[in-house]
């Protein structure tokens, strides 16, 4: 199937790099007079996948839909061109993502009450100016407090389609056991960059 | 550095004050500024306390509240003495140890979790201790996974050949209402009256009389202001209009002899020099 | 030549794709290390502008660099790509034009004390741009603030023949009268622009 000079398939492809946000099926049907159809879209993009598969940039599919990115292999090279890299988080935002991840959705008191320890405010600015968590209601009750759950941004960052691909939590029974001294790790290892 | 490495680095020097401790932590005798950092690494109670569970290789089914009760306080105080931001939810925690501790001193209900958590003080220190340790280890591993930014970069989006036409947001009167709707909700709440409901056709005739100054480039008689399709309310509301315009300082009128030509000058063409004819 | 897995004509082409900008030869070649040369990255460039002869997106070199772009002739289905999303104003953008309808002529200041917000002049730019509003005068006072009004083309676009038709105050002030209590009204619902 064609469009004019070009086949559908490298119409979607500088559609799709074009794009400033990924762009689920339903759009890339809607580039085309006559839609497609689904079926015929979907095979065109596992063939783009396919095209580009020896190369340093691939074809993936989010939350929000299809996008092409850098793989990791590469990044060492691509980090020589930027200036600053990206942001180290400390421990206490990755476990407030963490609890609002696993039980969204949260209010500020469910992290505290889960983390043992009082939130600042500064960490859950830091997560909604990354654009990963979003308020998306109230609890009724005093203060009415603010509901926390993650965006579709936060899946998007992490390659994720849906928030069932998370990690799974550990099994309780596996941490029953009196291990050898934990090892605990304070940050990840892009901290003080 | 790890905790780990905190620690190696350690030798006998600081002491810890207090309460008489029988056992005091080998990893609290680190010299002081190691000791401060390896304190500063803890999240929190629940935090410190899985760490001392391990370290002692404890069975967080069964704890033994008094022998962990006296290391945790052990390190609180260690803490307070490197005037560490702590203070509320560590001695929160320590109180509840304390509690449990005396609790579990009573002579019933000497049983360990598993048996019936009913009655067990622990059961709900257990479940919190287990839970925190759960987040933790989503929180590392949400950590590890490849993010944008730090382990790809998203390619795109890469410049358009050719200048895109862009769709012009739509004109809805309903969205403009709602948008003065909400701005007279909140001058209602916040101060009273302060603007008041004023004929549209006044404010309209002001910008009407702005426009035609800023065409003509310069002074128009008054009468040219007055159109003669507009009727005496027009020229009522035009002539207000003017005057409207002159208290906001937003132009001149100028006659420059009784019942001579009344002058109507924007504000910022009007030279200092000209327009005080009349005036010393 | 090669970097581990990639070659670096492919990582070249990743640093492209990835980069917001154009990448001049002498950026492309703090991508290696060591240091490749003009020569072997002018060659790189020109195989890479090959490979991308027949697709729906051409490598360029313009006056700041080398960088990717889309063909004109696919600018058709990029704008139906446009097209897709619905634009809005944001709330700003409406308040101020409300004030600027029914309050004319207004500056800027008038404009700030009516709505109690700092008026970023995006929104005053974005109006003006759209031919809804025009600066009419300069009222006299410090800084000589600039009168804005609504123009013909604001009447026009929303199918009135004059501002008088807009409906009157009184009638709003009637619809207000039932209380004080305003409508909660979800803020993201009018996010945008």
């Amino acid at each position: 199937m064609t469009s004019g000079q070009f086949s559908t398939k490298r119409i979607v492809e500088a559609a799709l790099l074009a794009s400033d946000e990924p762009l689920p099926l339903e759009a890339l049907r809607r580039l085309f007079e006559p839609d497609p159809g689904a079926d015929i879209l979907a095979s065109v993009l596992a063939e783009l996948q396919q095209e580009w598969r020896g190369k340093a940039v691939e074809l993936v599919c989010t939350a929000s839909g299809w996008r092409f990115r850098t793989r990791a292999e590469i990044q060492p090279w691509l980090d020589r061109l930027r200036a600053q890299r990206a942001p180290a988080y400390s421990r206490a935002v990755w476990e407030t993502l963490a609890v609002i991840a696993y039980r969204q959705p949260v209010t500020r008191g469910d992290i505290e009450a889960i983390r043992g320890v009082t939130l600042s405010t500064q960490v859950l600015r830091t997560l909604e100016a990354r654009g990963w968590i979003e308020v998306v209601g109230h609890r009724n009750g005093p203060g009415r407090p603010a509901l926390y759950a993650t965006t579709q941004r936060f899946l998007d960052d992490l390659g994720l389609r849906h928030v069932t691909e998370l990690p799974p939590l550990a099994e309780l029974e596996a941490m029953l056991e009196p291990g050898p001294e934990a090892k605990l790790k304070d940050e990840d290892e892009d901290q003080g960059t | 550095m790890s905790r780990e490495e905190i620690l190696a680095a350690g030798a006998p020097i600081a002491r810890v004050y207090g309460e008489p401790l029988t056992d005091v932590p080998e990893d609290l005798f680190i010299p002081p500024e190691a000791l401060r950092v390896f304190l500063e690494t803890f999240e929190g109670p629940l935090d410190l306390l899985w760490y001392l569970i391990q370290k002692n290789r404890l069975d967080v089914r069964d704890i033994p509240v008094a022998r962990l009760t006296e290391q945790y306080l052990a390190y609180v105080e260690a803490m307070r003495r490197f005037d560490l931001d702590l203070a509320a939810d560590y001695l929160l925690m320590a109180a509840m140890l304390l509690e449990i501790k005396s609790r579990s001193l009573l002579p019933r209900a000497r049983a360990t979790l598993e048996e019936g958590e009913e009655g067990d003080p622990r059961a709900e220190l257990m479940r919190r201790l287990l839970e925190y340790e759960r987040i933790k280890r989503a929180a590392r591993a949400l950590a590890d996974q490849p993010r944008a930014g730090r382990d790809f970069l998203w390619a795109g989006p890469i410049e358009w050949g050719h200048t895109p036409q862009r769709p012009q947001p739509e004109a809805s009167l309903d969205r403009l209402l709602e948008a003065w709707t909400d701005i007279l909700q909140r001058l209602r709440l916040e101060r009273r009256h302060e603007v008041a409901a004023e004929a549209v056709s006044v404010r309209e005739a002001m910008s009407r009389v702005l426009r035609r100054l800023r065409h003509a480039a310069g002074a128009l008689a008054f009468a040219t202001l007055l159109e003669p399709g507009q009727g005496r309310l027009g020229v009522a509301v035009t002539f207000v209009a003017l005057l409207e315009l002159c208290k906001e300082n937003a132009l001149h009128l100028e006659q420059r002899e009784p019942f001579g030509t009344l002058w109507v000058r924007p504000a910022e063409a009007a030279p200092p020099t000209e327009s005080l004819a009349t005036e010393p």
